[in-house]
């Protein structure tokens, strides 16, 4: 296993299509990586989608300028990691603790759900304006 | 449920008389759309006769919100009776709608 | 305190005015006994009316014949219930065990987050074609 | 996302080809409503070129699937790749929407 680290960053207005144009860009990071395993590839897609088409749907914009979505990804030898960040957005009513995923738990909305079984762990941050889900999952690059 | 909608010159207050649910949600969403599309950036949503509100109620509340703010204006809630209230609370939704005491109120220090 | 019991029996297509014809039995049924706290037939209303809500908008017909909605209400002089019933309808994927309540955690749907905070218990079961939740708190009437 | 409609007789097949997500969830909507509008009740969706599904893009299957009973037929899928399985398979939902692996067999034992 060689030591490597990649990153990229996207953002976008909180507008549906950003969700197509940001899912093109992470086809072009698994591009850029072609040695993570394609069942992690698969599940660290969806987290980072179902993150970010929660950010469009049901982020609250402080002002006419709307919502941003920005996306910062990061792979290391070791990991897989997204930061989904919900700009200009109202503070959530609390530092949320995401729902815990059982997957006999279907009644607790499956977007949350879903990104709980796909990453090893998921946080949530306030600063300044910004709203920011973490999302990492252990993944060791194919031999 | 009836909604009314009454131009206050510096604020548009919207009065919502019955149930806000499943069912009236939708025309509460279409209200407020028109009243932002009509020129209105500063809501106020007068709970005073809304005898209960439920999470589809809540939810169409903060979609307004969210039309309001786009358009570069806000919504506010007033005179919320006690079930109102406890909905509020229990989803922590006080914080994004904090309710005003009286219509007046909602803009008054703008 | 009295003993006493009150059962009423609701049943409809399971379509949104629906739960308006709902929440007219439920004001019958408080008034029919005067002496519910206050706190708790508002607490037990708004359950009632958000599991009903969730029949009609997340049912799963088994045939054209759609779902129906039905409520059995129940109170004694120690506890209110609520049988709700989703008839003709698709089984849920599991036994469904509904979040349990944590108040700090919005991220879990509103409406399931709601039951849980409002009632004392709540169960879930699946008889013939029908999905049942069963919602009890206790309730004293008051002297 | 393309969806395309096919008469095969006695069923119709809906073939999407893309990703199923947001964006296109109400295009699928719209799609399967027009089928069961014009009279189709046996509707296979064919999701071989579908290479990604989110709880959006399920949640409208679910949705179409509703509209088909409702009509008096049924709803069924074909062909899943890698990715849908694994969202049918992590929310349970293949109990509910069993994938066929191919669109003959869907509606074959009818
Ligand atoms: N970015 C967000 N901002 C505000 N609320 C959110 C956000 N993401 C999720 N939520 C809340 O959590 C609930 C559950 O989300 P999810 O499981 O993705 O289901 P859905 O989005 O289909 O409702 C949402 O209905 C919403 O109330
Ligand atoms: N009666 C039901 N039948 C099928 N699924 C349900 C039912 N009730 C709830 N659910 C599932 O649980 C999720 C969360 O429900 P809830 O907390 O009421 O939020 P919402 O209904 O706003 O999505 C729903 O989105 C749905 O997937």
């Amino acid at each position: 296993m060689t030591d490597r680290e990649l990153q990229r960053r996207f953002e976008a207005d909180a507008k549906p299509e950003s969700v197509n144009d940001l899912h093109d860009e992470l086809d072009r990071f698994w591009s850029a990586l072609d040695d993570v395993p394609f069942e992690d590839q698969m599940a660290f897609t969806t987290a980072v989608i179902e993150a970010a088409s929660n950010v469009v749907e049901h982020g609250v914009p402080l002002d006419r300028d709307g919502v941003r979505l920005g996306v910062e990804l990061n792979a290391t030898s070791s990991r897989l990691q997204a930061r989904i960040l919900e700009i200009n957005a109202a503070a959530h009513p609390d530092p949320l603790t995401p729902a815990t995923g059982d997957p006999a738990d279907l009644e607790s909305g499956r977007g949350l759900f879903l990104i709980n079984a796909l990453v090893t762990t998921v946080t949530v941050e306030r600063q300044g304006n910004t709203n920011i889900w973490v999302l990492s999952k252990e993944s060791v690059p194919r031999q | 449920m009836q909604f009314a909608i009454e131009d206050r010159g510096t604020y548009t207050e919207v009065v919502a008389t019955g149930r806000l649910n499943m069912v009236s949600a939708p025309t509460l969403r279409a209200t407020v759309d028109e009243a932002v599309g009509a020129g209105s950036r500063h809501i106020v949503v007068n709970l005073a006769a809304t005898e209960f509100m439920d999470s589809s109620g809540l939810g169409a509340l903060i979609g307004c919100l969210k039309v309001a703010r786009q358009a570069g204006g806000d919504l506010r809630i007033a005179c919320v009776q006690k079930q109102v209230q406890m909905v509020l609370e229990l989803t922590n939704m006080n914080r994004v709608l904090a309710p005003y005491g009286t219509v007046e109120e909602a803009f008054a220090r703008d």
